[in-house]
């Protein structure tokens, strides 16, 4: 297993976000969590990455438990977020934010080759490179977002309401890239989203959140089937 | 809640009614003195001189055959500790006079508290002319503005030979009332010399090159700059990258030899006018002179001569009435004259509490301040 | 007690009541203000022109000098209505300084030699001096402190606490951030103006640098320190910041670097003030049950 | 309709370049419950943060009862009967749960000078908190600060508050996500009783079958523009809803 | 005209000293968002330090390095032991804390280096220019020299280098700076360490430039400079340095050419509370 999550318990003050959540993704997976608004994904999400303090729990990456380590180290483990909104750095151009992307990368060689492949990747990037965060669309900084979680060679990428916001059209352009570096270059995924058919549609495995507890889980396809996702997620 | 309030409360009462001293055999005499805070500079040197003047006095036999005993607490030039620290050295020290070696503000404040005790007090520097008319008990041993401001005239007019002269003052209490006195010179004896230009600088100025500039293209004979060293150490360094070739004058507050570091060979043929002239043969100078030197590493200045005579004043008025009583002293302070005090020969006090004596002028030659002139016309030193 | 103790715990009785008036700004309405030494100054120089210039006594100019220092609050308040937090700091630092500064250099305050001849305050006929005054004070300290209590008892004060605490929400609930932001500033300043009037007639003589910037600071730190937005921190405050001073006078050298030691570990371990959430001694004084809000 | 309480007429707001709402009219009877759906960032939000006033619109009118309110602040709206909850809940996190309800209780007392000075704690103005928070079921949890309730009881508080209002309107942003089932149909049945008032409700909300069970009509917004409009059978079969909610490859999956 | 140029001339010199320890401030409340006050108390420090090891050693080249080390450890450690613990308080409380520190601060440099205003006696190794009457003085030649020098160099360091990347990116968004490997603890210190290390050439510079070294000497730069990161737009390090630049050519031209009754310190807050009605976010800040 390349990402062990045991027991995860996330606290606001005294509001329980996250309680008891384990689950694990395998090397090449790409895994989907759903759950609506406020059911406390995004919270695990940021406690795997290490934003947010774990109040109990285990997470084991590699082998490691990385549980206690601060953020910037995870990152240098090979752990990439997608956060949600984005979150591009408004003052920094498309070009530096690609940049900060891979700030603890040893072999800074290839940047400019993985510059290209993500230019190739969302060719709309190369046109706004001097561009500020700030002024790109919401469609445009979500793309941005994933090539700066991308450029650095991740090991595990976090996904984090990436069609929050979005046209359809780059809702579906978006999940089609998430399904490509799954399959294509063998990118291990964890999707967290309240889209679920698209998400359920593009993993193999889902789990299913409520309220900070996971309520069920298993193969995609079985979810999608099930009667209690389709009324709740679906809307059917 | 009243539980704290009565805890906190007692509490308090303990640690203010700590230090209650016990009457001894000695004379007692108070000074408050800036030894932190931005005024620090000067109560140090007032305190270090009048500490001078208290080994001096006691090493001579001290007062009505007593020690004479220095209690000395640091106000911060704040009125507010000052008013305090005033009670205390009322009612826990029990003093017999008192010295102020603070500024205007502070002094000012205590001043009606030492008149309402009946307890004389001193005023070593403080120049607000409320300070001697809180009442009879209070004396002052530094110059008023009007004075120094006149003195100044008559140095730029007659001494200096100036026609036309630039005012540029700190912007403070002291340098406006300066202004004052100097037009008034111009005005009545002066009827040549010509003003030409007229500029106040806040107290925290460090850039003076705007108002030089303005300066330099008038050209006066004299520059009338008034100031703190600190203040005109800086200005005579611009004026002189400038290019300005009038002659400076300053005054009092120019008065200490940081004034020779801070504007290094630009203070050479920089005047002052001031109250205390360090070639004065008398051996009360030149004794101060050395005693100050041997026991600190740098130069005594205007201020710590001033607190000296003024301590002095006192325990002098102590021994000629023969008592520490504060009505019997007082009398002995206004009764004083041709005094040979460290700041010249004072000549006494007016009926207000001005002190009458004449004013020096300083010239700074090869980074010492050296003896230039006097000004002594009981017109122009009249308070 | 003598004249020494009288005098200290006079200036903290004034110096508590000015520091109430900011606690109602910062503490109920959560507005920050680094200027208070200013609303004081204010109170000060307008009871000394009234009683002197105006020839008034110290009672008919006190409600005066408390509707002019609150309405100066008023207007001076104003930016609080249009500025985010830090700007809001740095204007009111300007405010002080700007108002000093024009104390210092318009002749019609005094100038650099300030006001003098202020009268005493007389009450039937005798002159208030040494325990008299402050008594004077501790009963004028004793009316703010119930008119703090009565203000975080009422409507208004609640409005204000629930525009310190979410201004959207308390807006969408019908407070209105103009005119309760506005209220505590009008109150605060006017306590501040009343321990001004005391201040100008307590010394006589009042000037510029009396009502500077550092002041400012010392009455924050009061507030800060005592627990801010309780009801007695800013007395405790201006009473720990009052006595210690005095507490270090005989280590003359060290007595200011102390004192900024003991700040800074105060506002270090308890930064929420000695009354505030989670002191320890809130815990030891603390009733149970009512809380003071907040 | 003739008993139009809330009327949005041709509303847009503009951030920068982005539009928001873009255009958007659409109508609110008198005690209707309307369902404000679409999909995340849809203008959802920012329609109710124009609807209460803290939003000023950049062109477009909104008319309460017939008489225009845009530029109305929050406050105004509020004492005008619009009632709102918060999608990121704002409690009054030092203040105890019954006093965030007095803040809104107070609405009436904040415009006068002597009202406003009157004590707020009174055993009437308790009584009247009490029987609010009883209603959503948190008055155990009174004298507890609000900023340490769990994420459900403090929707269950903003929805308290703005009931306290007595308002006109009650504008609802999700109120229902985050929450148990159980509790979900506890306040359902109240969103229900407070309509039987007479009370119109305005709710978004993600929960597709809460949405559809509660509102009498829906409408759809889609990037800022309104989408659909209609009653919930009628929404649920609309394939341009569908496509903008599920996405084009879902649309055809689900259909 | 010869006048108006010397007074220019001597207003961007007052700038460029108001920006160098006004970029300090800018950094600080960029990453941070705190007023950092005890700043001016890093620059005095400056001063004094450059002052005793220039003393020892009788070389500048010595005590401008010496001096800009100490006051890079100084700034962390104030970062470290205040600011840090207090990040999640209301902004006064760090504030209350940061002017603590300066007035401890200005009671140490007291206590060690006396009441008494030092001089610093250096001498430059050039002398001043005189361009068609107009005179330059070698202490304005170097005012110039350095600051532009040290302007550059940090703008190097923020737009070109790893570093200066990874502060912008913690100013902008600290979480997610981190979980790009960015250790944002590490580059807060170093904020602290570049806006350090330049106060104390400011410090070293103003204690040439007017001779004077004396413990009360942050006393005015700790609350002017509020002004003027406000003036800039906060935590904008190009509004930082208009904002000096302007205030110092005005303040100079405004008592050069008018007699305003109000002192020069108060018309930066006077400019500040004009430029905030006009502008909240200031010059060059954004929303």
């Amino acid at each position: 297993m390349l990402l062990e999550v045991s027991d995860l318990k996330v606290c606001y003050g005294d509001i329980h976000a996250v309680e008891g959540v384990s689950l694990s993704i395998g090397e090449g997976e790409l895994i989907s969590v759903i759950g609506a608004n406020g059911a406390g994904k995004s919270s695990l999400l940021n406690c795997v990455m290490g934003i947010v303090p774990s109040r109990g729990g285990k997470v084991i990456f590699c082998g490691r438990d990385i549980t206690s380590l601060p953020v910037h180290e995870r990152a240098r483990e090979g752990i990439r977020i997608v956060p949600e909104r984005a979150r591009v750095f408004p003052r920094l151009t498309v070009y530096e934010n690609l940049l900060a992307g891979c700030f603890g990368m040893k072999d800074k060689i290839s940047f400019p080759e993985k510059l290209s492949w993500i230019y190739g990747l969302f060719p709309v990037l190369e046109e706004r490179k001097s561009q500020l965060g700030s002024t790109l669309s919401g469609g445009e900084q979500q793309m941005l977002a994933i090539s700066r979680a991308l450029i650095s060679d991740p090991k595990l990428l976090l996904v984090d309401e990436v069609s929050m916001g979005l046209m359809p059209v780059l809702v579906d352009k978006v999940f089609e890239v998430m399904e490509m570096l799954n399959r294509e270059h063998g990118l291990t995924i964890l999707l967290v989203e309240q889209n679920a058919l698209a998400s359920l549609g593009i993993s193999s495995r889902s789990y299913v959140l409520e309220t900070g507890k996971i309520v069920l889980e298993g193969a995609s396809g079985d979810l999608l089937k099930d009667p209690k996702v389709q009324e709740a997620y679906l809307g059917l | 809640m009243r539980v704290m309030k009565t805890a906190v409360l007692a509490l308090c009462v303990l640690l203010l009614s700590g230090s209650l001293a016990f009457g001894a055999d000695t004379v007692k005499i108070g000074l408050l003195v800036p030894l932190t805070g931005p005024a620090a500079a000067d109560g140090t040197s007032a305190l270090y001189s009048v500490q001078i003047a208290l080994d001096q006095v006691n090493a001579a036999g001290g007062v009505l055959g007593k020690k004479v005993e220095l209690i000395y607490y640091d106000d911060r030039a704040d009125a507010k500790e000052a008013v305090a620290l005033s009670h205390k050295l009322i009612e826990q020290d029990g003093i017999d006079a008192f010295v102020a070696g603070s500024y205007s503000l502070p002094t000012r404040a205590v001043a009606p508290i030492f008149q309402e005790e009946g307890i004389p007090l001193v005023a070593a520097y403080a120049i607000h002319p409320d300070v001697t008319r809180a009442g009879d008990y209070c004396f002052r041993n530094g110059f008023l503005g009007m004075v120094e401001g006149r003195a100044a005239g008559y140095t730029a007019h007659k001494l200096l030979g100036g026609k036309t002269v630039a005012l540029l003052t700190s912007d403070n209490d002291f340098g406006r009332t300066l202004v004052v006195g100097f037009k008034e010179y111009a005005a009545k004896y002066a009827p040549d010399l010509k003003i030409v230009s007229e500029q106040a600088y806040p107290f925290s100025e460090k850039d003076y090159k705007p108002y030089l500039s303005k300066i330099k293209e008038l050209d006066p004979d004299v520059i009338f700059a008034s100031g703190y060293y600190f203040q005109t150490g800086p200005l005579l360094r611009q004026a002189r990258e400038l290019g300005i070739q009038s002659k400076i004058l300053g005054e009092e507050g120019a008065d200490s030899p940081k004034l020779m570091e801070i504007a290094g060979d630009a203070s050479e043929g920089f005047h002052i006018v001031t109250n205390f002239d360090r070639d004065d043969p008398r051996p009360v100078v030149q004794d101060f002179l050395k005693e100050f030197r041997s026991r600190h590493k740098f130069e005594p200045d205007m201020v710590g001569a001033s607190a000296y005579d003024a301590f002095m004043i006192i325990t002098d008025g102590m021994k000629t009435s023969g008592s520490t009583e504060g009505a019997k002293v007082r009398d002995a302070i206004a009764a004083v004259k041709d005094y040979n005090g460290l700041t010249g020969i004072i000549g006494g006090f007016d009926e207000i509490g001005e002190v009458v004596k004449p004013v020096q002028v300083q010239v700074v030659k090869e980074g010492l301040f050296r003896h230039f002139g006097v000004v002594n016309d009981p017109e122009l030193i009249k308070p | 007690m003598n004249d020494y103790s009288i005098t200290i715990l006079t200036f903290i009785a004034i110096q508590a009541i000015v520091a109430c008036g900011l606690n109602v700004i910062v503490g109920y309405a959560g507005q920050i203000s680094l200027g208070h030494a200013a609303f004081f100054g204010i109170g000060a120089y307008s009871s000394a022109l009234l009683t002197t210039k105006a020839g008034l006594t110290f009672w008919a100019a006190l409600p005066l000098v408390i509707l002019i220092t609150g309405s100066i609050g008023l207007v001076l308040g104003m930016p609080s209505l249009r500025l985010r937090e830090d700007f809001l700091a740095v204007t009111t630092i300007g405010i002080n300084f700007i108002v000093e500064s024009v104390f210092l250099y318009v002749p019609f305050f005094g100038g650099a030699l300030g006001l003098g001849g202020i009268p005493s305050i007389t009450f039937l006929g005798t002159r208030l001096r040494g325990p008299n005054f402050l008594y004077l004070c501790l009963v004028l300290l004793g009316l703010v402190l119930l008119i703090s209590r009565r203000f975080t008892k009422s409507w208004a004060g609640l409005a204000c606490f629930a525009l310190r605490e979410e201004e959207t929400a308390a807006s969408s609930m019908g407070v209105s951030p103009i005119r309760f932001k506005l209220l505590a500033f009008v109150l605060g300043t006017a306590m501040a103006g009343m321990g001004g009037a005391l201040y100008a007639h307590l010394m006589r003589f009042i000037s510029a640098t009396d009502f500077g910037f550092p002041l400012s600071i010392t009455l924050m730190s009061m507030v800060v320190l005592g627990g801010i937005g309780t009801l007695w921190g800013p007395v405790l405050g201006a009473l720990i910041l009052g006595v210690l001073p005095e507490v270090f006078r005989p280590l003359i050298d060290y007595r200011m670097l102390l004192n900024a030691a003991i700040l800074l570990l105060m506002i270090r371990f308890q930064p929420a003030g000695l009354l505030g959430e989670g002191s320890f001694l809130r815990g030891l004084f603390q009733r149970k049950g009512g809380t003071s809000n907040g | 309709m003739d008993d139009v309480l809330l009327r949005l007429d041709r509303v847009s707001k503009h951030f920068g370049g982005l539009k928001a709402v873009d255009n958007v009219s659409f109508e609110l009877a008198k005690g209707e419950i309307l369902g404000l759906i679409g999909p995340n960032g849809a203008g959802k939000t920012t329609c109710f943060n124009l609807i209460s006033g803290v939003y000023t619109p950049t062109s477009g009118a909104i008319y309460l009862e017939e008489k225009p309110t845009g530029g109305l602040p929050p406050y105004r709206m509020a004492s005008l009967g619009v009632g709102r909850t918060f999608q990121v809940v704002k409690p009054f996190s030092t203040l105890s749960v019954v006093q965030n309800v007095m803040v809104a209780l107070g609405l009436k007392r904040y415009g006068g000078v002597i009202s406003s000075f009157a004590p707020w704690e009174t055993k009437k103005s308790r009584k009247e908190a009490m029987t609010l928070l009883e209603e959503v079921g948190i008055a155990h949890l009174a004298d507890t600060p609000s900023g340490q309730l769990p994420l459900g009881n403090q929707r269950r508080l903003e929805l308290a508050r703005a009931l306290a209002l007595m308002p006109g309107v009650l504008l609802l942003d999700e109120t229902f996500s985050g929450l148990r089932h159980e509790e979900i149909s506890l306040l359902s049945k109240l969103v229900l009783e407070v309509r039987n008032k007479g009370i119109s409700v305005l709710l978004i909300e993600h929960n597709m079958k809460v949405a559809m069970g509660l509102s009498d009509r829906l409408v759809v917004l889609d990037h800022g523009r309104l989408l659909a409009e209609g009653k919930p059978e009628d929404i649920r079969s609309d394939p341009a809803v569908i496509e903008a909610y599920l996405g084009k490859g879902a649309s055809a999956n689900a259909s | 005209m010869q006048l108006f140029i010397e007074q220019l001339l001597n207003g961007v010199a007052m700038g460029a000293i108001y920006s160098l320890i006004t970029l300090g401030l800018a950094l600080v409340y960029g990453i941070l968002r705190i007023l950092h006050v005890a700043h001016a108390a890093v620059y005095t420090a400056g001063a004094y330090v450059g002052l005793y090891v220039f003393t020892l050693s009788g070389s500048l080249l010595l005590a401008v390095p010496a001096a800009m080390a100490v006051c890079a450890a100084l700034g962390v450690a104030v970062e470290r032991f205040v600011y840090t613990p207090l990040l999640r308080f209301p902004p006064f409380v760090p504030l209350i804390g940061s002017i603590a520190v300066f007035l401890a601060m200005e009671e140490v440099f007291r206590i060690v280096g006396g009441p008494y205003i030092l001089s610093f006696p250096a001498e430059l190794p050039f002398s001043g220019i005189t361009i068609r009457g107009v005179v330059v003085s070698p202490a304005i030649l170097s005012i110039y020299a350095v600051s532009a020098a040290v302007l550059l160099i940090l703008w190097f360091i923020v737009t070109k280098t790893g570093l200066g990347l990874a502060m912008r990116a913690t100013s902008q968004d600290r979480d997610i700076a981190g979980t790009m490997g960015i250790n944002a603890s590490f580059t807060i210190s170093m904020t602290f360490v570049l806006g350090s290390a330049v106060a104390a050439i400011a410090g070293i510079l103003v204690g040439i430039y007017y001779n004077q070294v004396y413990p009360t000497m942050g006393a005015v730069p700790a609350y002017k400079c509020l002004a003027l990161i406000v003036v800039g737009g906060l935590g904008s390090l190009p509004g930082a340095v208009l904002a000096s630049l302007l205030l110092g050519v005005g303040e100079t031209l405004l008592i050069g050419y008018a007699n305003i009754p109000l002192p020069r310190d108060s018309l930066a807050f006077i400019a500040m509370i004009a430029v905030l009605l006009w502008r909240p976010q200031g010059l060059l800040g954004g929303k």
